[in-house]
Formats: C-alpha cells, structure tokens, sequence
C-alpha cells in the first residue's frame, strides 16, 4: 500500500515487458503512453502481441521497429488523420513480412477487457448478428440465451501479460487518477497480470486521498510508476497538453515511405535517450502551440463528522 | 474568417459540403447524435449551428452532450471534453448509451453499401488478403445495430461502393442479421438515409431496400441507377435536392473547417 | 438538453410511479432516496415491486406502509445496526400478509441492472456455484462456456419501470453528478424506462460542465429532477451530512412493534408536507450533530488548447 | 478514552474480544482484505494498529484502502470514504477487484457453516417457510467464490450453528460446488480459518474438511467435539489458544469500538 514502485522508464520495460509477451499499450484517443512504446523499441523487444483498441500512429511505430508480430484491435486508422501505411503494408502486401492480425469492434475490445478484469471467460453483447467477422476470428461465438429465443455473440476474455497506460498522476505506491477520456485504461491494467503506469506528474498520497473517485487504476494493480512528462505526445493529456494534430497528418508521410520511417525512428526513438531528450528535441516553440488553457473543475467536499 | 459576412450570396458548394448539407438538415427533429470522425463531425456541428441546436452530441470516447469550441479532429479530442455535460466510460457509453438505445442517429460512412444498408468498413479484395485494408469496424457494428437509425455519408456513388455484393460486411443490416440466424436483433431499423455525391436514397423500415427520393442537382435518376450496382429502386415522386444554403457553406468553410481538414 | 426537468416531489412521484410499477430505489449506504420513499407513502401507492439492494429502513417502511406486494433484493438487514422487523413478520409469519421474495447475491444484483441497462438479455457471473439460491430462484440459470469446459451462471437483465436515486446535485437538465460510495445508481437509471433524481443542491450548467467526469447520471436518461434538501436522512451525503446511526439503532424497536411502526410512519410520514418539514422536525441539534467537517477534493485542469 | 494507559494489566477479554483478537493475529502478513459489517471490522481494525499496519482495506462499497479515522458503522459510512486511495463503482469492485481475484482474506460470518465451510446466512427452518428470516447473501457468496481465502467468525458454535446438514446453503465450499457441476470453480480455497468462542478451526485446502487446532482457555477438546454437529476432525497438536494482549483489549474497548456497537 505505501510501497514504493516508482522506477526509471528503462528499467520498468526491462523489468516487465520481454519478448513474446502479450501487451496492452491502452489509451483513446487520449493519454497514449508514446514514451513507453519508445522505450520498447529502444530496447529492442521481439515477438510481441501487441493489445490496442485504436492502434493508431504508436503501434505503427512499434511494428515498423520490428517488435510486433501479432495485432489486436478494433481500429486500422489513425483517427481522422489518414493511414498507418506500416500496418497497411504488412497486410496489403506482407511487406517486410505478414503482420497477424485479430480484429474485433470497439465494444467487443472494451467487451474482452472487461471479461479479463472480471475473471469471466467470456462477456455478452449485442454485436456481430450477420457480420462477416465472426467468418474471419473464430473467437467470436455465441451462447444460447436461456431467457428467450435465439442466441447472443459473446467474446473472449483479454488478459494482457502487461498493461501500459500513460496518466495525469499517481503517487508513489501506484494509485492512478485520470479525468477526461478515461478509454478502457481501468479494465486493461485489471485485465492484465502487470500494469506499468506511466505519469505527467507523481503526487504525494494526501493530493490522490483527498480525492479518491478520481482513482481509476488502484494501487494494488499496479507494478511501476514511470514518471514522463509529456510522454503522451503526439497525443494529448487532458489539462497537460494538446494533440499534435500536424504531427498526425505528417505521419501519413513518413510512413508511406519505409525509409523515411526508419530514419524517423532513429532520429527521434533510437538516438534520444528518454522522453525528456524527445521533449527537448520538439523544442519550445512546439510546446508553446499545444498548451493548453485553464479550465478548473471545481472542488467538492468529502467530508464526514467523525 | 469568422466574421460576419453580410453580403454573401452565389456560393457553389462542392460536392462535400453538399452532401454535409443534406445530412445537416436531415437531422433536424433528430435528439441524441452519435458522431464519428470525418463528415459527420461537420454535418453535426453544421445542424447544431443551424436546423438542430438543441441536438445532442454523443462521442464513443465517453463524451455526452459535447459544447465544443472548436472543430474537433477525433472522436477523444481535449475541445468536446471540456465544457461536456458528462464523460463516461467506454463501458457505460457502449453498454448503457448505445446498446440501451438511447441514441436517434447513428452517423456512419463506408466504402461499400449493399441494397439493404450492409456495410463494409474493412476490406477491398478478399479479406485474407486484401487489395486495401481499410480501418475497420471500430464502433460501426455497435452503432449499426443499435442506434434507432443510421444516416450513411458515401464519399463515392460508383459500382465500386455500391456493389451487388460486399466483399465483406462489416456492419450488417437488419436483413443480414436476421438472415445469420444468430444473436441478438438490431435494436433500430439499421440504415435509414444515405446521402452520396449523386443523390439521396431512402430506407423506410428495417427489412425495405434502398429507395433514391433525391438526385442532386444536375445528376439524372439514370446516372444513379448506372452507378449503382444492383437494379436501384426509385421512388415515384424523386426530387431534385434542394441546394446548400449559402449561410451553410460559409460556415462550413468559415467557421467549421477552417483548415479544411475534412472538407479536401 | 437544456429542457427544464425540475419537478416537485408531489409532482414527480404523482407522474412517474403507478400502482402495480417495478420500482427501483437505490443508493448503497450512501445517498438512500429516503424523502422520494416517504412521498411514494402519502401517495399510497400500491403494489409496487421495489428493487433495492439492501433494503434498508427504507423498505421496512415502504412495505410497513403497504406500498409493496414484491422484493427484490440481495441482503435483509439494515447493515449492522440490526433487524428490519416488518419484513421478517411478512416473511417468517406472514403478517399482516405475505411478501414475495426474489433474492440474488449483491453481485448478482449489480449484474441485473448491468445487463438491463446494457440491453442484454443477461449477465455472466463467477457466484452460485454449489449453492441452494438457484434452488429459490429459478431465474438464476447456466450458458455453456463456448471457451472451455463446464458452465457459466448468469442473472437475467432488471429493467425497473421506474428508478428513484438522491444524488449531490445536479444541473436543471438532469446531468447528475454524486461522489463517494456510488452504488448501482448509474447501473439502475440506465436500466429503468423512467429516472427521477433526487438532489441535495440544483446548480449552474456551468458547475457541472466544469467538471464532466463528475456526472455519474448524464440528462439524457432523467425525466425528473427534485431538489430535496436533506432528503437522505437517516442515510447520509458525504460532504453533506452523516449517516444518523442512531436512529438506524432505534429502528431495530420501532419496527418490532406494528403499533409503534404505524405510529412513527403518521408522525414522520402522513402527518408532513415534504421532506422540508420532515428536516425541521428533525430540530437543529439533531442536523448540527451530524454535521460535516470540510475535506476538499482538490482541483484538475481540463484545459485544451483551441 | 484514546489517552495512553500506561499501566495497562489483566484484562479479562469477554468471548467477543477473544474472537476478534484471534482473528486479527490472523491477519498477519495478509495483505488485501475485504472487510465485511460487525465483527470483522473490528478484527480488521486491530490488525491495522497491531500484527499489519500495512493491510489494505477493502469494503463492498468500492472503497479500496480506506484509511478511516473512526470505526465505521457500514461497509459505506462516510468515514471509510473520506481519505480512501480509491472509490471504484461497485461493477469494478465486484467484477474486478473480488472476481478478478485480487482479495487475499475475505472476512464472512454465519448462522450455520458446515464440515467443509460452506455457509447459510439466509433461513433457519426450510427456506420456503423459514422460521428465521437471516439477512441473506450480501456480497458473501461473490467473497467465498472469489477471495484467496475467507475467515470466518461465528458468534456461537454448537449443533444449531455446526450443524451436520445446512438448513440453506447461501455461499458455497468448493466441495458443494465442485459437487453441483454447474458453474464456474473457486478462484480461491474457500473457508481456511474458522474462530468460535470455543476455538479455531482451519482447512489446509479447498477439498479439506474443517480440523479443530486450537481451543480457547478452560475449554476442552471434547467440549468442541460435543458443541459440533458432525464428527468433527481434531488436530494431533491441538493448542490452546494464545489470550488476546492487554493491548488488545484495551484497543478494542478504548480506542476501537468505544460506542460498543460490535462488542456487545
């Protein structure tokens, strides 16, 4: 409980993530532990079946490093922002080799989560009735309902060997608080047998306790507290920073060519040290155009009369 | 840009910012939104800015009733955070919101749709090795089958994206799913508007086919028909679509899109 | 949306709960909808299938009151502070008559509302292996696991007609925003076809959109919101006021005794306006005993750049 | 009351302070449990100030390591909110923290518990006409399936609260659910401690069936035998059980429970 997990970003992955482990590196849209996908391709990880609802421009970077060999996910765009061509070329053309691939909806990921977390083989819902997907993954099955006719499509649990989530803050002893898209963060890091949190900022205990609905991930699911500011880039954090919108549409680019990409990683993953070295290299001007604004949330009152 | 335009007059839409328009004024009397990314991100702030204000939009991040600022670029961005009535879970915003049935209008878009509304999101080719691997499902299947109505933005209107057959279904109709046999049934009648570059076609009920009510202007019905790659059913009494109000295109290109991130 | 829902509590409880209604009325320990109860008792409604959790003096009341022919719940006690003697009579000597019983697992009854708010038919669950309440209650039924051996217990879906929740506060609209022990209550508003919220405070959009990831019950599931200032009463408001444990202890003689029952439900209940009266005959050094002391939660930016 | 006692000696423990000494020695080196109403929350209590202050407390509610200042009178009084690490809704504290497996000691009491742990807190008679109508599951069936092990505190121990058959069996061993075929398997052993105010039980496994291995001062091992409605296994090394410390007591009686709403 007040054990302290706070370690380096480089000893957090070398200690937690090997090769051929199943990872989750969970966050929509918002708090996407980019430091941490870093860091996995600094230290050359094999073999990894990588976990993301979104996969997003991180996991075209962690594939084009060669340290994914199997995706799962619900999602093959990078929001509005146009391709992954890494993933679009391991799948349209097995260029440099096939990428596996498992593919479900955004509520048959969040479904597989939440039955991991909860000890559950499986978990209900109301998707796939005549989709073809159930044709492509033959973990999609159906279970009779036995209140009615017919039958209802169910998924698999996902239980991550590790879970990755990028946060505002935790203190030492692992307890989390996020606010704004909160994604399937909760549920993955339950889901998975280690959880590394990754933070913009680690506060004393008092600053989580006086608080504590905003804990979203509990200290007792939690292995590391990584401390990296401004390790969600080119995502955003809510509060923190902007999304990188510019970087997102450059991105196209950059990974419709492989040799651009490849130059891209060693400039900006293979030659920096940390997140700190990436924050620096984006210089300030970059910084000054993603702050962000002040829009407190109020303060509410806890208190009880003994 | 963003000031007032007094004299506005003679705009000519391009073929986006038509089809966001009609999707815009299809959505008037519409109460609870679910917008994704892309056109319907502009057709949903367009109808808030005109036809709809009080219409509510719902983000599958979490994102209730957003109030947001400024054009958002996805579907978790910090600008419909800020200022939202509520943000849920993913589990509380595709378990109780969308598989409760509380959203009206499901927005979707695809590369593919079939007679009965079917889409697909995934493939071009065979889907164990496809020509084009697409985005995917996403939140589609669930907005599929349980928003009350889905309204369908076709960037094309080609026997490509309107093809006799899908090369895969990402998004079944109701037709489909009940033809499958298995799970549960859409919740709402599945596809209700599609509106494409050449015209709008209509669903009346879950099990009906696609119906062209409106050709844009300039486009014949027999265009339409020779894009679509079944035998299209036509309504009796097809309209000629009434055009973009100039107010509408200024704000989409003024106010809305300013860096013209979906209206290219 | 910004449709004004703000009702009396005449008002709503005369509109949105009939005779023979499945009811719902929850609050774990926390924010009980005591004042919506005694309402639903001066209306006399009858035959109503009350749902709750814990039943809690609520529903020795509510029952004693003869607004109720079923239960629904999974726990018969009033937490620690000892018996609820009008449900026993009605159960182990049917007096004044007999009261049908459908009993689950506090888990079983969280999944109830889960599924119904979900639109499933069901949910999964790890309890009832090898014990006799699926004997009881035939509605506790197995799947096959489509993922391994054996079966899967599941509960069937609860969709009240109707539910009753006491939050903190909420906006004109209906965004209802609680904190602390948050209970079933966005579970059970999502379930039901109607949702009244009961508040301790009405307050500003604004107040609410400042900090969004508060709202536990957003506007689009409300159809009625009361203001009901100390409404919560002998269960308590974290920030607001405390648990009145004495009454809770009081109880156990109260309700032992039908005359004294009867009697407290004329003086507290039929004999009162509203819930304002009620708090005033409970006197000013009954509310400054369970008074609160001051423990705020802090403030977080949600900031963004545009 | 809450001034040190300097002198603290010879405390005489009553049998419900023995029981929950008992229990709290227990609890050392555990380091998650789910703390239910009554006596357990004193036991938990106990633990904290003496053998484990590092114990986490969890309580149905969804309150995760609750630090509370004062004895909480339920499992969701203000008390155990206020300065909390977490608060989690109660899907994630059922589903994730209980059945996700990550309690270490669920505490439970009983009217009836049986040879190999299973529990009846529902009905004494037939359960269709009860005779006494007991408070019923709670979470106790979810805490029995799902935590690592469960303690149990019984207040009596004779043949109507051990008895050779349950009158209703509300949380199972795994015995009777491995028995049942239906339904998912234990995560954990089920019942591995059981104090009574005539001594302790244990089961070293989940197929175990209850073994006498220690009883309290001035009772003996045929009294307990006599007091069980089974044949009940006996220990070769059976103890007597070590007294609670002056300490305890005086935790117990001045600083825990001071409005003696547990130690009655």
């Amino acid at each position: 409980m007040s054990h302290d997990k706070v370690l380096s970003m480089t000893e957090a992955i070398r200690r937690f993530v090997s090769d051929g482990m199943t990872v989750a590196l969970e966050g929509f849209t918002h708090l996407i532990p980019y430091s941490a996908a870093h860091e996995i391709i600094r230290q050359q990880k094999r073999d990894l079946t990588l976990c993301r609802m979104t996969p997003d421009i991180i996991s075209d970077q962690l594939i084009a490093a060669g340290c994914v060999s199997k995706l799962v996910a619900s999602f093959f765009a990078s929001g509005s922002a146009g391709s992954l061509y890494e993933i679009r070329r391991r799948v349209e053309s097995l260029v440099p080799e096939a990428l596996e691939v498992e593919e479900y909806s955004h509520y048959g990921m969040v479904s597989r989560y939440h039955a991991g977390a909860s000890g559950m083989p499986f978990a209900p819902l109301r998707s796939y009735s005549g989709s073809d997907m159930p044709d492509l993954n033959p973990l999609l099955k159906v279970v009779d309902n036995p209140y009615g006719e017919g039958t209802v499509y169910v998924v698999p649990a996902l239980n991550p060997d590790v879970t990755i989530i990028h946060a505002q803050r935790a203190d030492r002893s692992g307890n989390t608080q996020m606010w704004g898209v909160l994604g399937a963060q909760q549920e993955a890091a339950y889901a998975a047998t280690r959880t590394i949190v990754v933070v913009e900022e680690i506060v004393d205990g008092a600053v989580v306790r006086a608080d504590p609905n905003r804990t979203i991930v509990p200290a007792h699911v939690v292995d590391a507290v990584v401390l990296s500011r401004r390790g969600a880039h080119p995502s955003y954090v809510q509060g923190g920073y902007d999304r990188d919108g510019e970087f997102y549409r450059e991105w196209t680019a950059i990974s419709h060519e492989p040799e651009r990409l490849r130059q891209w990683l060693q400039d900006w993953v293979y030659d920096l040290k940390d997140s700190d070295d990436y924050a620096e290299k984006l210089g300030p001007e970059k910084w000054a155009a993603l702050a962000v604004s002040d829009r407190p949330s109020g303060v509410v009152n806890y208190g009880s009369s003994r | 840009m963003g000031q007032p335009v007094a004299e506005v007059s003679g705009y000519t839409a391009t073929s986006t910012e038509l089809i966001v328009s009609v999707a815009a004024r299809a959505l008037a009397g519409k109460r609870r939104v679910f917008a994704g990314v892309g056109l319907p991100t502009l057709a949903v702030d367009l109808a808030q800015r005109t036809v709809n204000p009080d219409v509510e939009l719902v983000y599958e991040s979490g994102v209730c009733a957003a109030h947001p600022t400024s054009m958002p670029e996805s579907i978790g961005d910090a600008v419909i955070v800020a200022g939202a009535e509520a943000v849920l879970s993913m589990q509380a915003l595709f378990g109780y919101v969308l598989q409760g049935g509380h959203i009206d209008v499901g927005f979707l878009g695809a590369a593919q749709i079939d007679r009965f509304g079917s889409l697909n999101t995934s493939f071009i080719g065979d889907a164990r090795s496809p020509r084009v691997r697409l985005p995917g499902a996403g939140g589609a299947p669930e907005i599929m089958m349980n928003a009350a109505e889905v309204f369908v933005i076709m960037r094309r209107h080609d026997h490509g994206s309107f093809p006799a057959e899908l090369d895969f279904c990402t998004s079944p109709s109701p037709v489909r799913a009940c033809a499958s046999g298995l799970g549960l049934p859409h919740r709402g009648m599945g596809v209700s508007t599609v509106i494409t570059p050449l015209g709008t076609l209509e669903r009346p009920s879950a099990f009906a086919e696609l119906e062209l009510i409106s050709v844009h202007e300039g486009v014949s019905v027999d265009e339409v028909r020779a894009a679509t790659g079944w035998d299209l059913k036509v309504a009796d009494d097809v309209r000629v679509t009434m055009p973009p109000s100039d107010e509408s295109i200024r704000l989409l290109r003024e106010e809305i899109d300013t860096v013209r991130l979906y209206l290219r």
